[in-house]
Formats: C-alpha cells, structure tokens, sequence
C-alpha cells in the first residue's frame, strides 16, 4: 500500500479494466487478468463478456475464481464447450476482442516470454511455459498486457519468445499471418505503455501517481521511449478501489 | 464394454514401465486417485502428458514415475510454480526430465487428431515463437488451396489415457459434466482407457451440459469417490483451493514432499 | 449482439442476389421458414450450401433462387428423389444447376475449418472415389510428420448462415437441442447469420443436450412458430413425415410444383 | 409376396440382419439399412448399438425411423453429438464395426455409385449422392451392402465411383490407405454374395429360397462367379417375420 491509499497492484488492475469497453470479449486467464476483467464487468462495463481457456463463454462468477477452470465458472456461464472448441472456433474463430497476457519477460516490441530464465535446455529458472498465450498474442483482435517493471522484465533481449508482440518490428505480424491486432497497452506497476503508431515501439504513455520518471527509466531494460504527452494516470477511484478489494476477499475468503 | 474393476487391477492391468500416459481433466476432474496409485505401483519410465500438469504431474515426476513430458502450461494455477517439475528439469531430480512443448491450443487439436485418426492437425499458432525451433512435433504446412502458411501439430495417441468423471453406470457408460475440457478427446485418442468415477449408478439421469461416453469406448471404469481431491468433481465437491495454496510450501523442498507423499499416497493403498 | 428483427426484414438486410447462403440442419430445426421467405422475396442467382439439400433446396430450386448447389446428399430421405433437383440438372428447368459435390465427412469438416478459420481441413476421406476428379476444393495432402497420404477440404465460409433453432432470449442468446447437427458450425463459419426460432423466452432454461450461441456470435434472430416444419424441432412438433411422402406426387411435375408453391409460399407472405 | 409367405424385401432385411452378431456398433442410413439394424437389435442381438450419421449414438427406436434424424433417435440415444464429431472421433476414429450401404450400382469387386446414371455433366438420372457412403465405405470395420440384383444394378462398369469396395482387386484398399475392411457380403434380393478370399470378386454364397441360380446369372451384369458350396438361403423364421412386420407398420402408421 502507498502513501496514496492504494497498492501497486490495485493500480495495475484498475488500470487494466479501465481498458475494457462495454460488451467486449475477453479472453482471460488466471490472476490479475481476471481481476481485472471482472472488475471492469462490476464497475463501468458490465456487459464484459468473460471466456475462460476451460471452455466457459459468459461466465459471470461472484467472487474470484483461483484456477481458470473454478466451478463457478462453468455454473454461471452462457455456454461450456470442450477445449479444443474454445481454441479453434471461439480464440482462432477471431470472435476474441482483447487477449489478456502476463509474461516473466518483455522486449521493446512486447513480444513475451514466460517458458525459461537461463537457457531452454539448461534454464535457471523453469517458467509454467506458454500455456494459451501463443494463440491468444496471435489472434485476439486486441492484447492487454499486464507485467511489474523492472531490469528483470523489461529485458533488451527475450530468454525465450514464448508469444509475439510486434516481432522485430513493423510488418512482422502481417509477414507471420496473425490474424490479431497485437498489444496495445502495456500495464505496469509504474505507469502504462502503448506501442509507437509506426515503429511499433512501447513508449511511456502514462506515469501511476507517486512514481518518477527516472525509476521508471531505471526499471527499462532499453532506452525507453516517452511520449510527448506523457500524463500521469488518473488514480483509483474510490468505487474502484471498493469493488477491487471486495472481489479480492472474495478470493482469500475461498482459499 | 467397459471393465468395472477395481482401481488398483486397473492401473496394474492397463499401465506398465515405459508408457505414455495422459492423466487429463482441464483444472476439473484431475484424476488424483489414479495419479496415486500409479505412484505406489511404482511404475517408471512413463512419458506424461497432459495440457496443464498440474499438482498431480508434480507429484508423479517427484516419486520417480516419469522420464519425458509433454505439456502446454506447468504451474500451480493461481499460486505460482511446480516446485517438483522445476526440481526435475533445473536439477534433474529424482531424474532428469525430457520435456515436449507445445501451446494449449496445439495440445487440444493434438489429442483431436488423435480422436480421429488422423496423423495431424492443422491452425494458426506457434508462428513467429521459439517453440517452432524447440518441438519436433510441429511443422510448417501450406493450404493447398490458398498457398497460406499454417502449422502443422502431430496428432497424440497415448498407450493409456486416464480421466475422471462424475457417474458410471453399470454397463460402464460414463457421465461428465460441468466443465468437460478434453476428456472426450482423450479416451478416443488412446490405445486403452481408464475412467474414475465419482460413483456407479443404475441409471444416468440426463444433465445439462452433459455428455456420455458409451461403454464400449472406454477400457475400464473404477470406482474412485473423492477421486479428483484436491482438484473437483462438479456437483459433488468444490476444489480444495487450500490445498494448492498449501502445496506451495510441502513441495518446495524435497524432504517434506517425499514426507507428504510418504503419508499421503504410499500409506494408503486401497484405502484412499 | 443479435439483433431481434423480422424474419421478412432480416432476410431482405442479410441476403443479396448473388449470395453463398447455407440454409443448414441435419433432418432437424430445416429453416423452412427463412427459405420461403427468400422464395417471396424472389432473390436469385444464389449459392445454396447444404450437406442435405432436402425439400427446402427443392423447393427453393424450382423457384429459380438458384445458380449453383454445394451439397452431399441430395434426396427425399426415405422417400426418394428430389424431383425439382433432378430437372434442374438433367433438363436445366427453371435454369441450369452448378453443382459443387462432396461427402458428408467433407462438408462436415468444411464447416468445421471455416468456423475454425482455417483455410483447409484434414480427412482420410475421398480417395479412390471419382469426387476426387470432380470436386475442385478436393486436394491430397501429405503429413509432414509421417508421410501419409489424406485429402484437405477447403473451408465454408457462406456469405450467410441460417439455421432455426428452438428458442432464444432476448438479448438473442440462441438454445438448440436435440439433434444439433452442424448449426454451431454454420453460425459461425458465416459472414453474417440468422436463426429463427420457435420463441422468444425471458429466461432460457438450462436443457438436456442442448448448446447456446451466445447473443454476440449471432447477427439476428427472427422469431418463426412452426419454421422448421415439415422438419421438426425437439420438444415443439414432430416431423411431417407425411407431408416428406407427400411431397414426391407434389414435386413431381413441374406444373403441381408451381401451384403448390405458388398457394403455400408465395402467397403467404408475413402469415406463416 | 411370393409363395413362400415372404417377400423379396423381407428374405433381404432378415438376411441382413442375421449378419450382426450382439453388441456390434453399426452406422445405418435410412431404408432397409436402419430396418434391417433394428430387426437383429430386436431379434437375436438385443445389445447391437445404432450409430446414426445425425449424431446419435446408441438410439433404441420403439418406430421405424423415416429420415436419419428423426426425434425418437435422439430421444433414446446414449449420447448425441454434433455432426462433425461423429465423422471424425466415430467412423474416421475406427469405432465403426459394420457400415451398411445401398447403392444403384455395383460391380464385381463392390465398388458403387450412388450419384449418376449416365455421363456426370449430362445425367440421364442424378442420383442423391454419396452422403456418408464413401466414407462408411473406407472406415468402417466391415461393410454390408444392400441391393436388389438385375442387369442394371450388377454392371460390368459402373457410371460413378461413389464409394470404394476392393477397388481393381487385391490390395487397392490398402494402397488406397483405408483403414476398414471393405464389404463382407452383399444381400440381394435373390441371393447372397461374399468377396472372394484371394481375388477379392465377388461370389455369389446363398440363393434366396424359390431362386433359380440362371436367374442370379442373367441378373448379374458380369460372368457371375459362383462359390462351390452354393447353399439355400435359410427361410426367414416366423419370429423374425413377426417383429419384422410389426416394425414395417410402426413405420407406416407414422406417415
């Protein structure tokens, strides 16, 4: 918790289900994803539909579910259908708005890794791997990105690219043949990045409040682009910060 | 038709050394009770497969029970690493661990093909990622029809493929509902079929959001209540969210897991 | 989200001369209703995709709504032939039939890839058959991983699918059950869609076997009583088989055809 | 009717019946097909498994259907699944014991059509298709095939390659890759043929009761060949003329 009331990580969610317009589809996974994503469905945008990797389309859990394959998630749902259906028909059916991804490491063009730390066949650290990222980093209409910045993750070069982002650049998604739009925000703990509209580059977009631009810098791997019009984001608002904390006691109630 | 037998014939009747096993059930009905008793029949060698290996996986690899595994996602769901599986593939203990990697989307249409005897399955994925260069179970494939570039999964035929479900009855069709994941998939696409079940009933009332799979498609049925713990059946026990949290701290060094274990599956036989 | 329209104003919005139009379901839930509507509404030079073109493409045939025929089985199931099919492509009355012909595994699988977005799909199917020389979206393909031959179909993706179902809500999430057949596929390999059906509910009861579209996935719903008939819809009415029988004296000449059409169809219209 | 209290129809249905031994899965279209399926499923094998091409797997119809889909299939199925999957997990995964199939042609080695008479582009009669059939042909274990024998039906060469019997002869399934067994037997209405073990040509193995064997010979579009131990056909048993009559009715009264 911060001088300002709030946490690091309530303003990443918040943040983050800011992103979400009314009657999105969301592809969530587990964590502040899926925070995020019924946040937004509790607050400004409850029409948010929710679509969970297990194969639920619509669900709306009351409180937060721990795995993405919770019970819940299935009783409250429009529709269950099998895995393979959620992959093929629902994710690379293109019906997917915004794509929802955390990740270990990102590069400057938000490709992500979250397979190993230290080398593939030797790692340091073996990471969970790339599970629905691949896919979703692929063809969700629109990427949510949400990762804590520091040297460790914003990294000038990627252990291992689990999911692309903008590849190495412009074109490179229209020469891979995504069907998706790529990431368009990246949402820390210090602050929010969006890619350059032409070198696809993230570039500081917004700074949390309390955080300076040095340690922002500091906790970037690479030169860090800032925008012309770098702003601060606009804080938590009380009624945000009142259903975040209500779901997540949910979540600790469960366990 | 299916076998109604007892958990312990089937797994000595349907798993041996050296086989590939897939042990499915997508965060729902993980089929624990016959993960357990793999592990006190001591078996070796196995290759496993599963999309999310899950606390189960961890177990298995930590007893010694697998030398190779193809997965999608190796993580405790919502609390963070398999500290078994890392152990295995950072520090080869108990053993070193070969791994198959794939993404969830390419493990589903993997076991699809399987289902359906076809040797591949064709989407869009794995483009532009280091999982191209890394997994030899994937190729470049282009539509004959277009010229588009695709990728190519090789389709997965487990030797035993093992789930969980709500309700047998006695002819041995099984019921499954709630989330249904890949068991379907999973049964059809191996040589020979082991279902746990909740419990055997006369008759399986209609569900909705249920599917059957009729008797004579599944090897063997056995009756396994609570069989899932701590993950959960539908309609009969939520998931022990608890327990996974509590995992964390018991697998993170190997002498309280080989404690745990000890106490927990090896003691047990048959009384679980 | 769907939109709750008019069957009359959801055809004249979504279908346009010229069209690829899949009127789908298998025996069961025949969009009846939605074909007639398009025979009153005098559209031509359609495409008209089914596995089953059954009486609907028949009638719609006759008609003169069609300039090509995408299809697997083209008969009265039980009954006989489809009279009105048969002129177009033996006589050319009312005008000549293209006809693009494939096996029920491969239009199946077809609406599985254009649903799937995928350019192709993957069968041990057709080989030896003479379709492989007819049927130009036929093509071999080999695995990359194993060598094996097997046929790829191209993907279906209908300017329009239409399908009737048995009820939606009305925010216009669709539920289907009973035999479900391709509706799911059809829906969403579609450009744009439209399923009629039997009602509007406030709720939509959980079912027994039955699916739900959601609202999103669908562009309108029109509600049709009786839209499948003389196919039926679970839990509604029965199937006409009498009517099938029926239909074999009617369709037969091309002048009891134009009658029948012209009392039944055409002068019905918004009073079905 | 003939002479001997039964027809034509009937001596074919119940010989096609007797050839499903009990709890064999068999994929039955509509006609004599489903009739005869049902017939052994109400006779002498109470646990043959019917699997419908609309999805239905174990229906146990009380009424003759007239279509594939009939509600009552549904109804009394073990399970109903989407189209799609009972092509590809059903007949294409291998779980298929015995197809049956109808055709308007047949040659000697039990390939058929079902889609043409006369050239393809100008049809003297368009025939519906192949449907299932050339599937059904390839996957299942075994094949029956249903067909009423004249010179028009039994024919040197057929119009259309619909669906593949034994191809040119021996090994044309197998280097065709098809993973069922091809036809076992073809029931006609004068007698019964199986293929030859070597030559893989069909031979005439059962005469229908009443059948002269120069009638199967004039009937046959090619030098028939004829099994050295040519036997009679065994009569239809009043049981199975009974339930066989009952079923046909339940049909009838449904139109």
């Amino acid at each position: 918790m911060s001088e300002n009331g709030f946490s690091s990580d309530e303003v990443m969610t918040v943040a983050a289900a800011r992103e979400l317009t009314d009657r999105t589809v969301c592809f969530v996974g587990i964590g502040l994803p899926s925070t995020a994503a019924n946040l937004a469905r509790l607050t400004h945008a409850p029409r948010t539909v929710l679509v969970y990797e297990s194969g639920t389309i619509g669900s709306k859990p009351a409180t937060l579910p721990l795995s993405i394959g919770d019970g819940e998630l299935a009783e409250t749902a429009d529709a269950v259908v099998p895995v393979p259906e959620i992959f093929n028909y629902w994710l690379q059916g293109g019906r997917i708005d915004v794509g929802f991804l955390g990740a270990a490491q990102i590069d400057r063009f938000g490709n992500l890794n979250s397979t190993v730390i230290g080398d593939y066949d030797h790692p340091k650290v073996r990471l969970p791997g790339g599970g629905g990222a691949p896919e979703i980093a692929a063809m969700a209409k629109q990427v949510i990105v949400i990762i804590r910045q520091s040297q460790r993750t914003f990294v000038e070069r990627l252990h291992f690219r689990s999911s692309v982002g903008y590849g190495t650049g412009p074109g490179d998604r229209e020469r891979l043949g995504m069907s998706g739009g790529g990431p368009t925000v990246v949402i820390t703990d210090l602050g929010l990045l969006r890619p350059d509209p032409e070198s696809r580059e993230l570039t500081l977009a917004r700074i949390h409040p309390g955080v300076e631009l040095d340690q922002v810098r500091e906790s970037t791997g690479w030169p860090l682009r800032v925008a012309d019009d770098l702003r601060e984001t606009e804080p938590p608002l009380e009624d945000e910060l009142r259903v975040l904390r209500e779901l997540r006691a949910t979540l600790e109630a469960a366990a | 038709m299916a076998d109604l037998v007892r958990l312990e014939e089937a797994v000595s009747e349907l798993v041996h050394d050296g086989d590939s096993v897939a042990l499915e059930g997508f965060t729902h009905l993980i089929p624990f009770a016959a993960g357990h008793e793999i592990v006190r029949q001591r078996l070796r060698d196995l290759t496993l497969i599963r999309m999310t290996p899950d606390l189960i996986y961890d177990q298995m690899i930590g007893a010694g029970c697998a030398r190779r595994m193809i997965f999608s996602w190796g993580g405790n769901p919502g609390v963070g690493s398999l500290h078994r599986f890392r152990d295995a593939v950072e520090n080869g203990w108990p053993a070193p661990l070969e791994l198959e990697e794939h993404s969830h989307a390419g493990m589903a249409n993997r076991y699809a093909a399987g289902a359906s005897n076809i040797p591949f399955a064709v989407l869009r994925g794995y483009v532009g990622t280091e999982l191209m260069e890394r997994t030899g179970t994937l190729a470049p494939i282009s539509c004959p029809f277009t010229g588009e570039m695709l990728t190519a999964v090789s389709a997965l035929n487990p030797d035993v493929g093992i789930v969980h479900a709500q309700r047998a009855d006695r002819e041995g069709n099984v019921q499954i509902w709630g989330i249904i994941g890949v068991q379907k998939e999973i049964v059809l696409a191996s040589d020979r079929s082991l279902v746990t079940v909740e419990e055997v009933v006369a008759e399986l009332e209609p569900q909705p959001g249920a599917i059957v799979l009729p008797a004579w498609a599944v090897t063997a049925v056995a009756e396994a209540p609570r069989g899932a713990h701590p993950s959960y059946a539908h309609g009969y026990y939520d998931r022990d969210n608890g327990f996974y949290q509590r995992w964390d701290a018991i697998s993170r060094e190997r002498d309280t897991f080989t404690e745990w274990m000890d106490e927990h599956v090896m003691a047990r036989a048959g009384t679980r």
